[in-house]
């Protein structure tokens, strides 16, 4: 896997959470509508932005998926673990799993 | 049973991604929306073309892995309109600003709804030109700042959902970037619907509306949406001095009914034909 | 010439307008948007009649501009596109002749030309656009406009248009006037063994290698439609061979030199014209389109006053037949150049002609042609002092 | 060798002397195998305004598609007379309905006949009186003969419409042989 993708799997539910950091402009918008407050920001100096997200508690992920709808970016992806290998995520188009 | 994943890099030229944007556009939560829609309606990006006219709003195609025209300041509709003539059985999706839809493309906005085509399209309302530098639109607020308004907008706003309304169009709705999963499902059906669909996306350049308005960074400026509007099922629930100052969302029109063009088109074509037959 | 008593049975006496559209039909145009306007309407009105018994589309749009918009749309679908304008018309749709140049999008622009500047005589004739035609929308571009003089040359240079605009990838305009669009002449429909239909060249490669601006094949890159898999993208900015813009100077310079290139290497198969008694000519008039017609009389009229006078009539108006015009220059000791504008095109004789020696316009812009004797006045008066 | 024949006819808008100058070129061209243009004027008021329609017919192609020296004039109203009597050759023959232009150049050889009343009268539709002015054009100067002219008039004419036609070409045949009697 690319050092750009992070990965975090819950450890409650068949949750993945995908962060490209390359994509992630550290705008803020995932953070703000994440209820269980799973995300921060960090800081990021090889980016211009100064900061990307991050995962600070995968565990309470509920799944609603509000912060991937919402990202601008396409910097996020909430999957089951199934699906990780299928959708194709990060700098090309390579799935998570070839990544 | 939670709806399958989005493949949104499927439909995406993801080598040319991360997109042009600033940190928070709206446009971007925009575009991940249609590919949704799309995705939901498993139609094939082949026969999907996206065509914008210009201005941030309008760099959105050259991110889709379509058949995407990036044409001139506010004629994408007149560029769609021959697109779709031309292959009546294709999904044809035109995105745009609001300067780019409704000041130097109104014309071709009224025209578009008022012959029903069957095109969906998509504003990304701002309140500004954010490409050019900041000058007001035609959906900037009343006393507003802009590069061009330095002492405060005088101009009448147009309300984009009445004007698409009056002009014919026959799928209208209106979304707030704040929802994501509204907008997806109008698009959804604006896409489905036969006819000219206009859906108004009320979203956020805080670079260079928020900026000039106090409202900097794209969360206080979603914020300041999110504050203003109202869904069209809860406002009419609502007294008239509640809904003061707010933005009615919802489905606002939908008509099944009225003759879509390409199809009036294709039966003028069997008419002359037949015609045609008998002569010969 | 001979006479024949005997019935011409596929004669045709159709309004010029009408023969541009009919012969556009025979191009395989299946395309038209337009807007109404004087003197070129009746082109439109033509195409909303035949375009459907062929399985075409006619489009009436809201605005020129908006015309030219679906005429491009369409060429991109891969259908022929024609639109037809006049003056204040031609005005706005150069805004995106401007874009069919950079997207390289096949089409043609018929202008039947009337007086100007703004709405000025929109009933009668003029050659006011064609300094227009050529530098009318900013930028550099490609510019190819035929100036055809008589019905028959309207229906074979209209299927021209098409076939140059297809293998060059280029918009390509008609110059016309409002005599020509309106008035009727007897013709003999040219067979389709007379003219060949050029398609533009589509892809070899798969959708995944194919760039639409891919320059390996040549300075005219395969155009693939859209829906057939290959999901291109189009724009108006400067682009590279992918189609996606870019600001790099040397991309958007070499790309700028090679649309101009592939134009301008043939333009000596490109430029036609018609040479007439200029074998000895001592004056040569340079005429083009309905103003050519009444230049022949009046050469006709000189030859039989004894007068060594020719004509030069350029069929092509751009590229401009330089190189042919230099040429003569170096034979004859004057050029009359008439033009019902007040001198566009007499510029470019001077250019070309690059020499000291009489160059001298009769120019009629009130809406009337040039008469012959007008012309032979003015050649009798070069004469005198050649 | 060039043996130019300039014919004009002129009206009001509506009248339908554009249909005249169509038939006649066709006459020329395809059933002669001579050549011809027709020029109209084209004006934004389409009815009701000074009309007019020129032909041109050669041995050879025809040059410059406008008038130069006009070999024949037809008016039928003082507007239209006024507005085209330009270009005309000093032996030009003019034919004027005398009740619609009641002022002329008697510098040119000038047939009065009464076209609108004839064609009132003798072939009933209105519209009949731009063929038959085409007639009596036809009678007096012979420029194409008989059988081409009914054969573009028939090729022309509406289906259903070619007897009344022909009536209407006809009559202005007659009218114009009475004129030529009282000549002679």
């Amino acid at each position: 896997m690319s050092e750009n993708i992070l990965r975090y799997d819950s450890k409650k539910k068949d949750v993945v959470i995908l962060i490209d950091r390359n994509l992630c402009k550290g705008c803020d918008i995932c953070i703000k509508v994440c209820k269980p407050e799973c995300l921060a920001l960090v800081d990021a100096p090889d980016k211009w932005e100064g900061a990307v997200v991050d995962v600070v508690n995968a565990d309470d992920c509920t799944f609603c998926k509000l912060c991937e709808l919402q990202c601008p970016d396409f910097g996020i992806r909430i999957l089951r673990k199934d699906e990780v290998g299928k959708i194709q995520f990060g700098d090309t188009k390579k799935t998570a799993a070839e990544q | 049973m939670p709806k399958a994943a989005v493949d949104y890099l499927y439909y995406l030229r993801a080598e040319k991604l991360p997109h042009m944007w600033c940190p928070g556009c709206g446009i971007g939560i925009v575009v991940k929306s249609m590919i949704g829609a799309i995705d939901s309606l498993g139609w094939d990006k082949n026969d999907i073309a996206v065509i914008s006219g210009i201005g941030c709003t309008s760099r959105a195609p050259g991110y889709m892995d379509m058949n995407t025209l990036h044409t001139t300041h506010g004629r994408a509709l007149s560029f769609a309109t021959g697109v779709k003539m031309a292959a009546p059985d294709k999904h044809i999706i035109v995105i745009s600003g609001d300067g780019d839809a409704t000041a130097i493309g109104g014309n071709h906005f009224i025209h578009a709804c008022r012959r029903n085509i069957d095109i969906t399209l998509i504003i990304n309302n701002n309140n500004i030109y954010g490409m050019t530098g900041g000058q007001f639109s035609p959906t900037t607020p009343y006393g507003a700042r802009a590069a061009t308004t330095p002492h405060g907008n005088i101009d009448p706003a147009f309300d984009l959902v009445e004007l698409a309304k009056g002009a014919g169009a026959t799928y209208v709705a209106r979304g707030a970037v704040d929802n994501a999963r509204m907008m997806e499902k109008y698009f959804k059906d604006g896409m489905e619907h036969h006819g000219f669909s206009v859906i108004e996306i009320l979203s956020n350049c805080h670079t260079q509306y928020g900026r000039r308005n106090k409202m900097a960074d794209a969360i206080t400026m979603i914020d300041w949406i999110s504050d203003q509007v109202v869904s069209n099922k809860k406002a009419a629930k609502m007294s008239p001095e509640e809904l003061e100052g707010k933005i009615i969302t919802g489905e606002m029109y939908h008509n099944t009914e009225l003759a879509e063009y390409t199809d009036e088109y294709a039966k003028l074509i069997e008419r002359v034909q037949a015609k045609a037959a008998l002569k010969a | 010439m001979s006479s024949a008593s005997s019935e011409k049975s596929d004669i045709v006496f159709w309004q010029g307008n009408e023969v541009v559209a009919r012969a556009a039909i025979a191009a395989g145009c299946r395309f038209y948007g337009g807007y109404p306007i004087t003197p070129s309407s009746e082109i439109a009105a033509v195409m909303a009649e035949l375009l459907p018994e062929v399985g075409g589309t006619f489009i009436q749009m809201e605005d020129e501009i908006a015309a030219m918009g679906t005429v491009i749309g369409a060429s991109l679908v891969g259908k022929k596109s024609l639109t037809a304008t006049s003056g204040p018309g031609f005005s706005l749709k150069l805004e995106h002749l401007g874009y069919a140049c950079i997207a390289e999008v096949p089409c043609v622009i018929v202008n039947v030309m009337r007086g100007g500047p703004s709405t000025g005589l929109p009933t009668a004739p003029a050659q006011a656009d064609v300094m227009q035609a050529k530098w009318g929308t900013h930028g550099d571009h490609p510019t190819i406009a035929l100036a055809p003089a008589f019905h028959r040359e309207i229906y074979l240079d209209t299927i021209k248009a098409f076939n140059i605009s297809e293998k060059y990838r280029v918009p390509v305009i008609i110059l016309i006037d409002e005599v020509l669009g309106h008035m009727s002449e007897g013709m003999i429909i040219p067979d389709p063994s007379e003219y060949e239909i050029i398609d533009r060249v589509k892809p070899s490669v798969p959708p995944e290698e194919y760039n639409p601006y891919d320059t390996q094949y040549g300075d005219v890159p395969p155009m693939a439609n859209y829906f057939e898999g290959y999901r291109f993208h189009v724009t108006g900015l400067n682009h590279g061979a992918n189609g996606f813009p870019t600001t790099v100077p040397d991309i958007c310079h070499n790309d700028e030199v090679r649309m101009i290139q592939k134009v301008m290497k043939d333009v000596d198969t490109l430029t036609e014209y018609d040479e007439y008694m200029l074998e000895d000519a001592e004056v040569a008039v340079f005429a083009f389109g309905s103003t050519a017609r009444g230049a022949k009389m009046a050469v006709e009229k000189a030859r039989q006053e004894g007068l060594k006078v020719g004509l030069f009539r350029a069929i092509t108006l751009w590229p401009f037949p330089e190189k042919v015009i230099h040429e003569l220059g170096q034979r004859v000791k004057a050029f009359v150049v008439p033009e019902m504008n007040l001198g566009q095109m007499i510029l470019e004789v001077e250019r070309s002609v690059h020499k000291e020696m009489p160059i001298v316009g009769v120019n009629k812009v009130g809406g009337v042609p040039v008469p012959p004797y007008e012309i032979l006045e003015k050649i009798k008066e070069v004469l005198q002092h050649a | 060798m060039s043996n130019r024949y300039e014919a004009r006819f002129s009206a009001v808008g509506g009248q339908g002397v554009l249909l005249a100058g169509d038939i006649l070129g066709l006459a020329a061209q395809k059933f002669e195998g001579r050549y011809s243009l027709q020029s109209p004027t084209y004006t934004a008021q389409v009815r009701g305004g000074p009309t007019k329609i020129d032909v041109i017919i050669d041995d050879e192609p025809v040059m410059y598609p406008k008038t130069t020296a006009i070999n024949f004039f037809l008016s039928l109203a003082q507007g239209s007379y006024d507005a085209f009597l330009y270009d005309l050759r000093d032996d030009a023959i003019v034919v004027i309905d005398p009740v619609l232009v009641t002022k002329w150049d008697e510098k040119y050889k000038t047939y009065q006949v009464p076209v609108i009343e004839i064609t009132k009268t003798k072939v009933g539709k209105m519209i009949m009186s731009s063929v038959l002015s085409l007639g009596i054009m036809i009678e007096l100067t012979q420029v194409v003969s008989k059988e081409a002219i009914e054969k573009a008039l028939l090729q022309k004419a509406p289906k259903g419409t070619e007897e009344l036609n022909l009536k209407a070409l006809r009559t202005g045949y007659e009218e114009a042989q009475k004129l030529l009697a009282q000549e002679t």
